[in-house]
């Protein structure tokens, strides 16, 4: 190739060798496969551990900073912004509004969905302005739904709680 | 223009940090450091660099998860999946850029939230040939390098012992070594051999912890402290990924402390070097590395080690921290460990570890299954 | 940076999780033709950088040092033991049922080796500078993987 | 509450530094080649076109996005003899989807702090070693207590975002599925293309959904490939070449990991990392001053979205610009003229193929039948990623 002309096309070719599933299912090639047994427990902390134990007792904490006045949620340990550690434990509310959301017809690993699910994220109330947080919706149809509409926590029954985000089932809207 | 470390800060190091998660543990050596320099990172730091690898933490993408605790939220800060010494040259290479007045660089372990380390590291082996391989830890990797190296070098299993009985008896004088113990050269033979010529005790076991620091450009750094430690320089490489062109014998080592030392203008680091922190995770590995820095020459080292050479009143201490041994395998802190206790005892603040050093080197290996590494030189 | 900690370990969560994935690896152009050499042929084949001369196994598409291409070549896969070690712990660090030899055999008429498992020899019989050759499974059981090769035996 | 200040950092360089090559394999969903061997096929090209040797390479940066792909736990180390790594100073540097661009500015200042020379930087992915499919490893982005118990998808967070974005701008969905239309014909003129074709904006509103309001066709596929640039100090690129292009301007930024603390309408990571590279390109109105964009498009809306991130367009213009086709090949502001990730391919960090490295050939006149129309003197490429985290930006020109 010349150097420095300014008349060649790029790239000039396309190297590889694409295969198709099947050349894998039908061992057209030789290849490995792997199932790793790759396990942790993850440190939960200090902001954490307590979000999920006042789940377990069917409440919502965020935490506070009095530099910005923002109500963090969920809870940490320091504000981002200012960095500092946070002054106060607040319990906000289990309602919000829905900031955005989506219809999903496929699980986590692209697979279709029989029943498709609405997810959201929901400013909580109680805490500043954009402190939201992923959860599903439930008991509304998936065309019912927009950005803005009230909801509220549906929690499991408390002995089925075990201190985590699923604690609450879904959020449904609230009426009127 | 000069790069100097303005502030170190760190947390730990313990066997396990039940009550703060990678993010407070972090944050612990952050605010650390950001107080030791004196700076307000929300307003000071142009740049953050963080030094992680995905599967030690658990994640796809760890980089999502590092800027809040240091201070970076709408800041560069990036991930580079090495060492931390490999993040020190990131730092650096900013810095001198002109990209950067103030650098931070960040590395933590949370090595306790895994819970089967033989699988991860046996994740990290070539899939197609080496990784179905046998059902042993992978573990064996390092003693083959073993075996090649004490049988081309002679060295004995006493020479290796006398390895794991300095650095565990200098953690006994460092507060923050999980592991520091009065071991001596006959409890180590006596001690189960697992994978032969491999005893237990030789290999480091695990640690958390996290280690920041801050670095700036000269101008910076003489506003900020009276007592900058400067980079004098850094140097990283790698032989291959495959062991069959593996050298085996720390070549790695050797050609990023050349470029360091080249960096650094040191021509005879035996004797202008006064203190080095060298990677220590298999005892047999300081022997290694001690010759790749030019500390030592081959068939040598044993003898010095023997003799107190490396020993804290010795010619040229080396681990005085207790190194990985002492200390506990801090993944890709490991280097951070390294070259945070070579800026204490430049800076004099070792407590009962201090020595005399005006230039001291640290040096980390990337692990099993790799042949990469780093090496930092530093100076008052 | 902390103004306030937990101090009841009862309340500290741990939280488990797994990587539930599972990944398929294909051997690429080097080894695609080994093993398919292995499976078929019982052969070995080494990759010759057509520039440095040097000798790589096992094989690949490209001299590393050079990135000129490479051209394949037989060999018999047999060797002489470099390094090897007694691995006495499985992956979790329990103690292995039987302990298992692994080795760096270097591959003669290659500059390189092998790493793998030694047999049909006991832990102290093991010399450096050992001759060794490889087992082969049952050609009917061979997946063009590196398990077609069982272990390597003193030759 | 305004979010403190990033102080001001000196824009001043050591060394300029110059792009002499570029490479990249074909993308496609599956490849027989190990990752190693496919970026030994794209460096193999870029020095080619350098006409250059693997001596000649002072230092190798890799990028490459999770681990969790290639199915490789320290991955770098794993890919580093094929990426030209043996035997040299080698690093690899990660953040997430915005890997494609953060590495060749990781490979600027190798070069500017004058460390290096001439620096290699590859970047690779092999997407399809992950079983049971590619978008399962996005499993493990989400935090592990907070998100990962929803058992999440990837596409959410794009849904989430898209959702939002059309919301505050009152932006129809026919307006976005242009981007499609405009990149997957695109792609039509790349050899490397995996999903290059002529579609309309009723197949895309008629494909199949996936994520609300996402559907098939608003997303870029899953891919293996490799990409290569070279990056080197002034006197080397006068040896080289005559029509070097320099890399004049670069940032990064990185936002809250609390991604849903943020009004996702607008990517201020991206507004961020480009007020840092205008800066130091001297670039004072990008509307103006640029004449050919790469914006990050791995979903449609995305390249609408980066467009006013990069101050190509007022926050909610970018549909309208791209209804008039100011956005395509010959019109007045050429974006992904590669035919982007939508119609080439996205093996997440390699695509800094058709991101980086489609600049570069852009700015050198050597894009054959993709060259844009009109002159160009001065470009931006981005990317994106992370949680919808992180804005990464080169500012490239053929003056230097």
């Amino acid at each position: 190739m010349s150097v420095g002309k300014k008349d060649i096309s790029c790239p000039p070719e396309a190297p590889g060798t694409p295969l198709k599933d099947s050349d894998i299912a039908e061992k057209k090639v030789t290849y490995v496969e792997d199932h790793p047994d790759i396990r942790y427990a993850w440190t939960a902390g200090q902001a954490i551990s307590r979000f999920l134990n006042e789940l377990k007792k069917g409440k919502l904490i965020a935490t506070k900073c009095n530099k910005c006045r923002r109500i963090l949620f969920p809870p940490r340990m320091f504000c981002e912004l200012c960095y500092k550690p946070i002054d106060d434990w607040v319990y906000v509310k289990d309602t919000g509004t829905v900031q955005t959301f989506s219809i999903s017809y496929i699980d986590p690993d692209a697979k279709p969905l029989e029943k498709p699910v609405i997810v959201a994220v929901i400013a909580v109330d109680g805490a500043s302005k954009n402190m939201a947080f992923m959860h599903v919706l439930g008991e509304v149809e998936p065309e019912k739904v927009y950005i803005g509409m009230k909801v509220k926590a549906v929690w499991k029954p408390e002995e089925e709680r075990e201190g985590s985000v699923t604690d609450i089932k879904y959020w449904k809207p609230i009426e009127g | 223009m000069r790069v100097a470390v303005v502030g170190v800060g760190y947390s730990g190091f313990n066997a396990n940090t039940p009550d703060l998660n990678w993010k407070e543990i972090t944050l612990e050596a952050a605010a650390r450091a950001y107080d030791d320099a004196g700076i307000n990172p929300r307003k000071d730091v142009d740049s953050i660099v963080t030094c992680a690898e995905d599967i030690w933490e658990g994640f796809a993408i760890f980089d999502e998860f590092v800027p809040d605790q240091l201070g970076g939220v709408l800041k560069p800060t990036c991930t580079v999946c090495a060492d931390f010494l490999f993040g020190i040259a990131t730092a650096y290479m900013q810095i001198k850029s002109e990209l950067a007045d103030i650098a931070v660089v960040e590395a933590h372990s949370k090595a306790s939230d895994i819970l089967t380390f033989g699988e991860t590291i046996k994740f990290a082996m070539d899939p197609i040939w080496l990784r179905e391989i046998g059902s042993a830890h992978p573990y064996y990797f390092a003693a083959l390098e073993m075996s090649q190296y004490i049988n081309e070098c002679c060295i004995t299993e006493e020479q290796i012992a006398e390895v794991v009985v300095k650095n565990k008896n200098n953690a006994l004088k460092n507060s923050s070594a999980p592991y520091g113990s009065k071991v001596t050269v006959e409890d180590v033979l006596n001690s189960p051999m697992v994978f032969d010529p491999m005893r237990k005790i030789e290999i480091a076991p695990r640690a958390d912890g996290a280690i920041v620091f801050v670095l700036a450009n000269e101008d910076v750094a003489k506003d900020l402290t009276d007592t900058p430690i400067w980079v004098k320089g850094v140097g990283w490489w790698s032989e291959t990924s495959n062991y069959d062109t593996m050298s085996f014998n720390a070549v790695y080592a050797y050609k990023a402390a050349k470029m360091a030392y080249k960096l650094a203008g040191i021509t005879n680091p035996a004797k202008e070097v006064d203190i080095a922190e060298v990677d220590d995770r298999f005892a047999f590995k300081e022997f290694q590395h001690l010759e790749a820095l030019q500390l030592s020459k081959r068939f040598e080292t044993g003898t010095l080690m023997r003799e107190g050479y490396f020993a804290k009143d010795g010619e040229l201490p080396v681990n005085l921290s207790g190194g990985s041994l002492g200390i506990g395998n801090l993944l890709e802190a490991t280097g951070g460990q390294k070259a945070l206790e070579v800026v204490l005892q430049l800076r004099g603040l070792a407590g009962r570890r201090q020595v005399e050093a005006e230039t001291g080197v640290a040096q980390a290996w990337r692990y099993i299954p790799t042949a990469s590494g780093a090496v930092a030189v530093f100076g008052v | 940076m902390f103004n306030e900690k937990i101090i009841d370990p009862a309340e500290l969560r741990h939280w488990g999780g797994k990587i539930e994935l599972y990944w398929i690896y294909t051997s690429g152009e080097a080894g695609d033709r080994f093993f398919k050499a292995l499976k078929d042929e019982d052969k070995f084949i080494a990759a010759k950088c057509k520039k440095c001369g040097k000798v790589f196994f096992p094989p690949r598409m490209y001299c590393e040092f050079d990135f000129s291409e490479t051209e394949y070549v037989e060999v018999s896969g047999e060797g002489c033991v470099r390094a090897f070690t007694v691995a006495k712990l499985d992956k979790n660090e329990k103690p292995l049922e039987k302990p298992e030899i692994y080795a760096i055999i270097d591959i003669d008429g290659t500059d390189g080796c092998m790493i793998h498992l030694l047999r049909e020899v006991e832990p102290e019989e093991v010399q450096i500078g050992m001759k060794v050759k490889p087992v082969l499974k049952d050609k009917a059981e061979r997946e063009g993987k590196i398990t077609d090769i069982l272990y390597f035996k003193p030759s | 509450m305004e979010v403190e200040r990033v102080s001001g950092l000196k824009f001043h360089k050591k060394q300029d530094v110059a792009i002499v090559g570029a490479g990249m394999t074909t993308f496609k969903r599956r490849l027989n080649e190990t990752g190693k061997e496919l970026s030994f096929l794209a460096i193999k090209q870029a020095l080619e076109e350098a006409d250059m040797d693997l001596s000649d390479i002072e230092m190798v940066v890799m990028g490459s996005a999770p681990d969790a792909f290639d199915g490789l736990h320290m991955k770098g180390e794993y890919l580093l003899d094929g990426s030209g790594g043996s035997d040299r100073p080698y690093m690899r540097v990660f953040v997430g989807g915005g890997t494609g661009v953060f590495a060749p500015i990781a490979g600027y200042w190798h070069v500017a702090s004058g460390l290096a020379d001439v620096c290699l930087v590859v970047c690779e992915e092999k997407m399809s070693s992950c079983m049971p499919h590619p978008q399962s490893a996005f499993k493990y982005i989400w935090d592990p207590i907070l998100d990962r118990p929803l058992a999440p998808n990837l596409i959410w967070i794009f849904a989430l975002e898209m959702n939002r974005y059309m919301h505050v701008h009152n932006i129809k969905h026919e307006d976005i599925a242009l981007v499609s239309v405009k990149n997957k014909a695109n792609a039509l003129d790349h050899p490397c293309a995996q999903l290059a074709e002529k579609i309309t904006v009723e197949d895309v509103l008629n494909s199949e959904p996936m994520a609300l309001p996402v559907r098939r066709l608003d997303v870029s596929p899953p891919s293996d490939g490799a990409a290569a640039l070279i990056m080197v100090a002034p006197h080397i690129a006068r040896q080289v070449t005559d029509n070097p292009v320099w890399v004049t301007g670069v940032g990064w930024a990185l936002d809250t990991t609390m991604w849903t603390n943020r009004d996702l309408y607008f990517p201020r990571y991206v507004a961020e990392a480009a007020k840092m590279a205008y800066r130091m390109a001297h670039i004072t109105d990008p509307r103006k001053e640029i004449d050919v964009a790469e914006p990050y498009d791995p979903f449609d809306y995305k390249e609408l979205h980066h467009m006013e991130g990069l101050g190509l367009a007022k926050k909610g213009e970018a549909p309208i610009l791209t209804r008039e086709g100011v956005t395509a090949r010959d019109g007045d502001l050429p974006c992904s003229p590669s035919g982007g990730l939508l119609g080439v391919g996205n093996p997440i960090a390699a695509t800094m193929g058709v991101k980086a490295g489609e600049l570069y050939w852009q700015l050198a006149y050597r894009a054959g039948k993709r060259q844009v129309a009109k002159e160009v003197t001065t470009g931006v490429c981005q990317a994106w990623g992370d949680l919808m985290q992180v804005g990464t930006v080169m500012v490239m020109s053929n003056k230097r």
